[in-house]
């Protein structure tokens, strides 16, 4: 397909859907509620949104979607710290009820006892995984999670006196860069370690940036090089000395599932993606959901409102003086929690125990086929295993033949594989980070590996034929230059019919009439 | 369960394939892959979950059954909003959101995810044109995070501190707001007179150490904003950004924000497309002008046209990548990651739907029901209005001179299968109607509270109070503890 | 409605665009185009239909209301079978036949229609792999036109018009296939002894006249055929063709009959991955050597293998195409048309996803808890079973020494919510059991028969009756007057 | 893709799902049942079902869904005769409740009034829709409709002791091929009568086949070519003449719905194809669903069992005693009626006159922008108008190009469009059929016919490129020779492999033992 935006396809009087009328008995007793608006809330020209029929914007987005690269459809391990793995479809059919779908959150707690005892299941399920005392799943992603754990380790120091003593955060370099940004965001100054020689989070270099000012430690492990830190508990030991909490980013969760815990290496604090390590999908980028999990230290200030238990009922109660309040509407991201409840009961203790070593097992599988590649290699940790992914590099290949990392990406999706490039900061050169999961078959690892190998083998060959993907895509090589100059960048269709042919400067009438132009010609 | 243990979700359990990818690497078992795991650190013994449901049909049987316990809106009549709307969501949106392309599609390059760059451009052009605005983000997590962002990008814009929150604000997306900020802002709260801003009021708080006026239309109450534009001339004489939280969902009838003067307009997308899901699908929008000031201060990501290598042909790609925190960590605006995309498209898909004539005719039934529900309580003896301004969706219903409690209210109208609305106060309700609710379902509630005035006027006589005063603000105090605007937590 | 009537599904209702059509067309109302329809036969007024939901909010809320009046077998506890099946669907097979692109097309070539080949083409296979046959069709509507239509080929390759019918068959399916053959066969009943067929008594009526015997297994009591090869033996000695109708859940633990001297083998598919639908969704298979003799009697869609330009490459086409109605109109064998296609798309998926392991486990399920609710039904004073055949599925209940009636049992067992199964004569009760049916669904049942039980025999001391006799002729007679075999009606 | 056969992707031991296991109790009591069953019955070897994960499973057939061309993805006008209309999505969502999906037909009556009245109520629209006295919604397509039209006339002659007089049954060239091949099935001989020279049906030619033998007409109306019979009374009043019954197909009843009904013109039996005209989906091939309408004189034949109405409820009873019976399972395609009732639902009286309306308009519109390409003919009724349908030729194109109009079919499916080429009889040379509905809007008939009007050049200036399409499907030009071919044809994929490599001659371990070696390989 060569599917047009939207807005060139719009037929003036076409509509896609019809809103049920007003009544005639309201009609009576409202009279003309638009004519009425007072000056100035009344709309002066209808918004120009496309008009079309139900089946033309159907067709056109299943279009699109045929356009799109679902994990269900290829095999999805090039998106490394992603951690994308099978959504079972049965879950995505169990929350299609109404009995969910329909539920509104201010109803009486008696009319939702079932997604009550979800929330608090899949809570407590989620501290017995972490080892924690409580859980929190109201954030809406990764990031979201990390945002709590720093404002509750904030709130706890405020507590306890020494919210203005306490100004820094320190976190690594591997560790997921929303924990640099969400502290930042919080107010803190953001300390970042780097790696020994060997790629280990270096002990001593934490111990000399710990300091009274020291609010906690925010580090991911294994990292996102898929390096476990062997010296965990000296880290948090080292933060805890000083007065610090200890946040555990737990993004690389997936490969240590019921094999070791947060509170076992003693962290005050983690969270889980649950989007990744707990299987809900990842809808083109969210909603995802987090897990935030703490010690009994720090259960006060986890955000509310809190399921409980009481006998056979579960409740609803406000969150607590001490707590960080609302972190997002109501209960969390819903659709996701109920899933991840069933995702865990599909697998149970023996399951999350398979799919920590399956996805360990797959990770070292494919670091084994990758490395036969010429040009690729895994930095750091020479000749060690490594959890459940790897960071690697074509630095050598790049050196040789000058493609990069990018281009070889752009490429694999020929091949119906890709991998993201978003490896910031680049520590690696011409990085590439491979986490296989538990999800795939051998056989789909050996197809994943053997379409980098043809791809290396084309960037010494014929390295045109990468510089110039992609070849068999929908689109073609696009220029990314006018998206950084504020003078060319489109955001909205809008905005680029009015800069790049001055239609509709301010109001929706614009292009609506340039739509409608179109179409007439 | 099958012995050995092999599961339909992880196909390298199956014995044979687990040995031959052992023997591959090298290894004699995948214990020798946490070798760095300290042995102190090992958990030693199975997890202590319940015991599990391999075969999806049981499953399915125990999901099934845990969730026919909950009795949905479909059930009972709902007049409950607050944060959470029931709007019809058309069957072309679940398709859509529903297809594996989108659902499990992640953080792929615009190759190979043309259809998701697309959607979500789309969706952004879509809002556009609703809003009347040239920019607008692939959605954040919820209004709530974009109306904190909002306000932190008008902080990091003019740096300033002082926020002038002009109207009645949901306690909870308060409580949210102010946390997030309370660092880097100093939300001063300017009591509103009849539901809407008290004008001369913030006019007079005014000063260029304002960083924001903070407007809520609809609000709280569902009252709308007739003074917009004077709020946005008081705020730009001094420099300050006026800050619009909204709910698009009015727009096809309503004259929009930035046509009113706002600078920044934010707000939350689960009216557009998304079911209620006990709360659980909200997306957060944030709408600016094409100015690289306000744009740049945006931490989401936005995606924007761009030409290719085919003359004619659009390609996407991310807009001024490098302001996010993938690229620039703490360095970065806030932060960016897995947020809300999918209710983007969903909200695209719905846009698309409804054109501007299905907007409009949605617009007009929002405002002829609401008008219509007011009337018929405001008629019962007793009930009043709780204030004078227009009101799209929501409003108040004073029972005071009824001698009624909000909470009695509920108590009594749950137990008629009727969820009567939300509690404000002592004796204030918050009532919510939507194109769901029909003449019909309005004329129950007005039956059933009629009921219960008639019954309270007999049982007690009329116990009158002052209905505008003691009920609202010992109402609050106990609903919004934390968030009442008497203490500015302030961090040193 | 809008004014003009403009809608969603039909976009050049949009007057600009219709008034553009006519004008490009040259018409100056669509009246011209009806020039032919002779005035006399114009209907001249609206059709009297019920006031119409444009709004499809309207329409989904009167339809869930409509809907929402069943209460379905996930709300009473259901031991019904009787020609459909409670089995569990996979949420992957719903997920595939929901898919737009194999719900919405239809009959495209192989290029552009590539999926729909193969997905056929593999259910073909994998039905294939499970019956043990080399040859299976797209499918044909339902288990009865499978059956009929097996005959007719039988009929066909024989050129004899007798049919030995061996087993108990359904009273509808014998309706179905009686009316659909009756112009070229005679059906001829041979009573069952136990339950299954009378080998003896089979044998003693063939003979060079007769076309086909014809064994149901499971039976209408869901009795397994023990004796399947001497049927063969017997049917191919007088050049007779064995057409076995079954259900194919059992054939993971179960003989095909294929491997037991079966020629045809039939039934139908909704066991295999589809809901109940209130009997509103079959398929019907049928499933042949490959042998041109009988391939070419097959009147469905066959798909096949074929090489393309590319080497190496499956392509897909229809197998002897010329052989079907579509090419040959009244000269082919009987006919195609819309038939069952995505039903067929379904029981593949299910197959795979099941797998060799899944169909075994499946099939000892089934065979576990038929001898399990067997057993404890049979263990009530009174109640005994019908026979003494091996039953997989489905198997009867006599209650005639519990002086009970199997209406009377299914009226007071209804009101606990209980179907307890399908009467089949006056005592008898045809009860079925899947992997649906848990043990402590079945010791529910066997508790509620045996509280009916324990209160007939307070109220009435015990009527004996002959158990096997009266009851079950009388029965049969009562529900199956049209499908008795005693009339033979014959076509001059 | 490029998707394997989903046996080639077996791997030993791997699930796609489980099954519930037995519980202790049951296998207390019953032992081991499998190991227990006679000699004989115990099945000897697995069945060589291919062995997959979940994900793996799903993504072959969400790969294969991409390798088809849904009517909601394409312009899909080119399947002529088969009334390829949108089929609202609304509905298939409605029918997925368990309410519907959970249903037993046995249940009592009482648990099923929601359904029965759904059924009672569709047979009433259908009945004011064809003026006929009474409806039966029990057969399963098109073809089984015409099915049961012929067994009800057959059992209605009989009835009136007429069944071995009448053993003729007269139809027409242009209506559907199933009118003849069923009317065969039930025993008649079938006398097919040609259209006269301006295509329209020959009623001279009528008259003189009609006798006393004869025992119906079975006739479309309009016929495939998209004209209308505008002597259909006096068809219908002959065959009354001689004691003949009309029986009516009204598969092409989608342009004159609300203009014209089957009873107004004398016929005894009629029936829709309720997924053609009534908005159901195609299901790839099916299942429909056929409405058959009669008189009051062939009520009395129709199947059963029927849903009746007394007063507020709805019962079924078995049907009576002149009935054709059971012609399938219970009460018809179940989903399929109810997506019907929601459809017309969704439309009353003024929207299915809108559809008649709209796909004439459609229809006449596509016919005009076709015949401006050179090389195409519209035979038959020259200059007239068509109802909702037009049979075209490609034959002045042929002459020309030697170009045919299979190889244009094949080479329209490189634009994501086709048209389907079972036309037989090849009455008219080198047809296609063309019935845009009125789901298509002006702009979507513009693109169809310029995708025409292009191929059309191509077979004048690069006829290569049309012969050799397909140029961008998954597969290439396929060989069709060796499906004709009892040594070569491979309708299996056991058959395929014991025929090309000699593997699992009999029995199921031959394809399991060889996917296994293609996947060790």
């Amino acid at each position: 397909w060569d599917e047009p935006i939207i807005f060139e396809l719009s037929t003036p009087g076409e509509r896609g859907v019809l809103v049920t009328p007003v009544e005639p008995g309201v009609r009576a007793a409202v009279g003309d509620v638009v004519g009425d608006l007072p000056d100035g809330l009344r709309r002066s020209a209808p918004p120009a949104l496309p008009e079309l029929g139900q089946m033309r914007v159907l067709k056109h987005y299943l279009r699109l979607s045929q356009e799109n690269l679902g994990a269900d459809l290829n095999v999805d391990v090039g998106q490394g710290t992603c951690t994308m793995k099978y959504a079972p479809k049965v879950n995505d059919q169990l929350i299609a009820t109404p009995d969910l779908t329909a539920l509104h959150p201010l109803q009486d707690p008696d009319d939702a006892q079932g997604v009550l005892e979800i929330i608090w299941q899949t809570e407590r399920m989620l501290a017995e995984i972490s080892g924690m005392d409580r859980v929190s799943l109201h954030t809406q992603g990764g990031s979201a999670a990390i945002w709590a754990n720093i404002a509750m380790i904030r709130a706890f120091h405020e507590a306890n006196g020494e919210g203005a003593q306490r100004r820094e955060v320190i976190t690594t370099i591997f560790s997921h860069p929303s924990n640099a940004a969400a502290a930042k965001a919080a107010g803190y100054e953001v300390i970042t370690l780097h790696p020994d020689p060997d790629g280990y989070p270096d002990l001593a270099a934490l111990r000399a940036a710990l300091s009274p000012r020291t609010a906690a430690i925010m580090v991911t492990n294994p990292e996102d090089t898929g390096i476990y830190n062997p010296a965990i508990t000296e880290w948090v030991d080292a933060a805890h000395a000083v007065g610090a909490l200890a946040s555990y980013d737990q993004a690389n969760a997936n490969g240590i599932l019921g094999i070791t815990r947060a509170r076992d290496a003693g962290f005050d604090v983690c969270h889980f993606n649950i989007h990744k390590t707990f299987g809900t999908p990842h809808g083109s980028g969210g909603p995802g959901t987090g897990a935030n999990a703490v010690s009994e230290a720090l259960a006060p200030f986890l955000p509310g409102p809190r399921v409980e238990r009481e006998g056979d009922r579960f409740v609803v109660r406000e969150a607590g003086e001490r707590s960080i309040g609302s972190v997002g509407p109501f209960f969390g991201v819903v659709p996701n929690i109920v899933r991840a409840y069933a995702w865990i009961m599909a697998l149970g203790a023996e399951g999350l125990r398979a799919v920590a070593e399956t996805a360990v097992l797959n990770n070292n599988y494919l670091m084994t086929k990758v490395l036969e590649i010429p040009g690729a290699s895994a930095p750091y940790a020479t000749g060690r295993r490594r959890i459940e992914q790897v960071r690697y590099s074509w630095q050598e290949l790049f050196e040789e033949t000058g493609i990069t990392s990018e281009e070889i990406g752009v490429r694999a999706s020929d091949f119906g594989m890709h991998y993201w490039t978003s490896h910031h900061p680049y520590v690696v050169p011409q990085p590439f980070t491979l986490e296989p999961t538990e999800s795939y078959s051998m056989a789909e690892l050996d197809e994943y590996a053997a379409v980098l190998a043809e791809i290396a083998r084309e960037a010494r060959e014929e390295p045109e034929t990468v510089r110039s993907a992609p070849h068999r895509q929908t689109v073609h090589h696009t220029h990314h230059d006018d998206l950084d100059d504020p003078e060319r960048w489109a955001i909205t269709w809008r905005a680029y019919r009015r800069k790049y042919f001055g239609a509709g400067a301010v109001g929706g009438a614009g292009s609506g009439d340039a739509a409608a132009d179109e179409v007439a010609a | 369960m099958t012995e050995p243990f092999v599961h339909p979700y992880i196909p390298n359990t199956a014995p044979e394939t687990r040995a031959a990818m052992l023997a591959a690497v090298g290894a004699a078992s995948v214990d020798e892959f946490y070798a760095d795991v300290p042995e102190a650190l090992r958990l030693g013994r199975p997890l202590d979950l319940p015991e599990p449901l391999v075969a999806e049909q049981d499953l399915a049987r125990h999901v099934t059954a845990l969730l026919a316990k909950n009795v949905s809106t479909h059930e009972k009549l709902s007049f409950l909003g607050a944060g959470t709307y029931h709007h019809y969501v058309p069957a072309v949106v679940d398709e859509v959101i529903g297809r594996s392309e989108f659902l499990t599609a992640y953080a792929g390059e615009p190759y190979e995810d043309h259809g998701r760059f697309q959607a979500l451009f789309q969706y952004q052009s879509l809002m556009a044109e609703l809003l009347a605005m040239d920019v607008v983000n692939v959605p954040t997590y919820d209004g709530f995070q974009a109306t904190a962002t909002s306000l932190s990008m008008a902080g990091r814009m003019t740096g300033r501190r002082r926020v002038l929150v002009a109207s009645d604000v949901l306690p909870a997306k308060l409580s949210k707001v102010r946390d997030y900020v309370r660092v880097h802002l100093d939300l001063e709260f300017v009591a509103t007179v009849d539901a809407t801003a008290d004008v001369a009021a913030v006019a007079a708080r005014l000063g260029d150490d304002v960083a924001a006026v903070w407007v809520e239309t609809p609000s709280r109450t569902g009252a709308v904003e007739a003074r917009l534009q004077e709020l946005a001339d008081a705020a730009h004489a001094v420099g300050a950004v006026l800050v619009v939280g909204t709910d698009p969902i009015g727009y096809g009838v309503l004259t929009p924000p930035a046509e009113q003067g706002a600078d920044i307009v934010c707000g939350d997308i689960q009216s557009l497309g998304l079911h209620q899901w006990f709360g659980g699908a909200h997306g957060g929008f944030i709408a600016v002008h094409d100015d690289a000031r306000f744009v740049m201060e945006m931490p989401s990501r936005l995606f924007g046209l761009a030409t290719t290598d085919v003359p004619g042909e659009f390609g996407f790609g991310d807009v001024a990548y490098d302001r996010t925190s993938f690229a620039l960590r703490e360095e970065g605006k806030e932060w960016v990651g897995t947020a809300a995309a999918l209710w983007g498209i969903a909200a695209g898909v719905y846009l698309a739907l409804m054109g501007p004539q299905g907007m409009r005719d949605l617009g007009e039934v929002l405002l002829a029901r609401t008008r219509y529900a007011q009337q018929a309580l405001a008629a019962i003896p007793g009930v009043a209005l709780g204030d004078g301004a227009l009101h799209l969706r929501e409003f108040t219903i004073d029972l005071s001179d009824a001698a009624l409690t909000a909470g009695s209210v509920v108590a009594a109208l749950r137990a008629q299968g009727i969820e009567p609305g939300v509690p404000l106060g002592e004796h204030e309700l918050l009532v919510c109607v939507t194109e769901m609710t029909s003449q019909r379902d309005i004329d129950r509630l007005v039956a059933a509270v009629g009921g219960l005035v008639d019954r309270a006027g007999l049982d007690s006589g009329s116990a009158l109070v002052d209905r505008r005063t003691a009920g609202l603000d010992t109402g609050s105090a106990l609903l919004d503890r934390r968030t009442t605007p008497t203490s500015q937590e302030q961090y040193a």
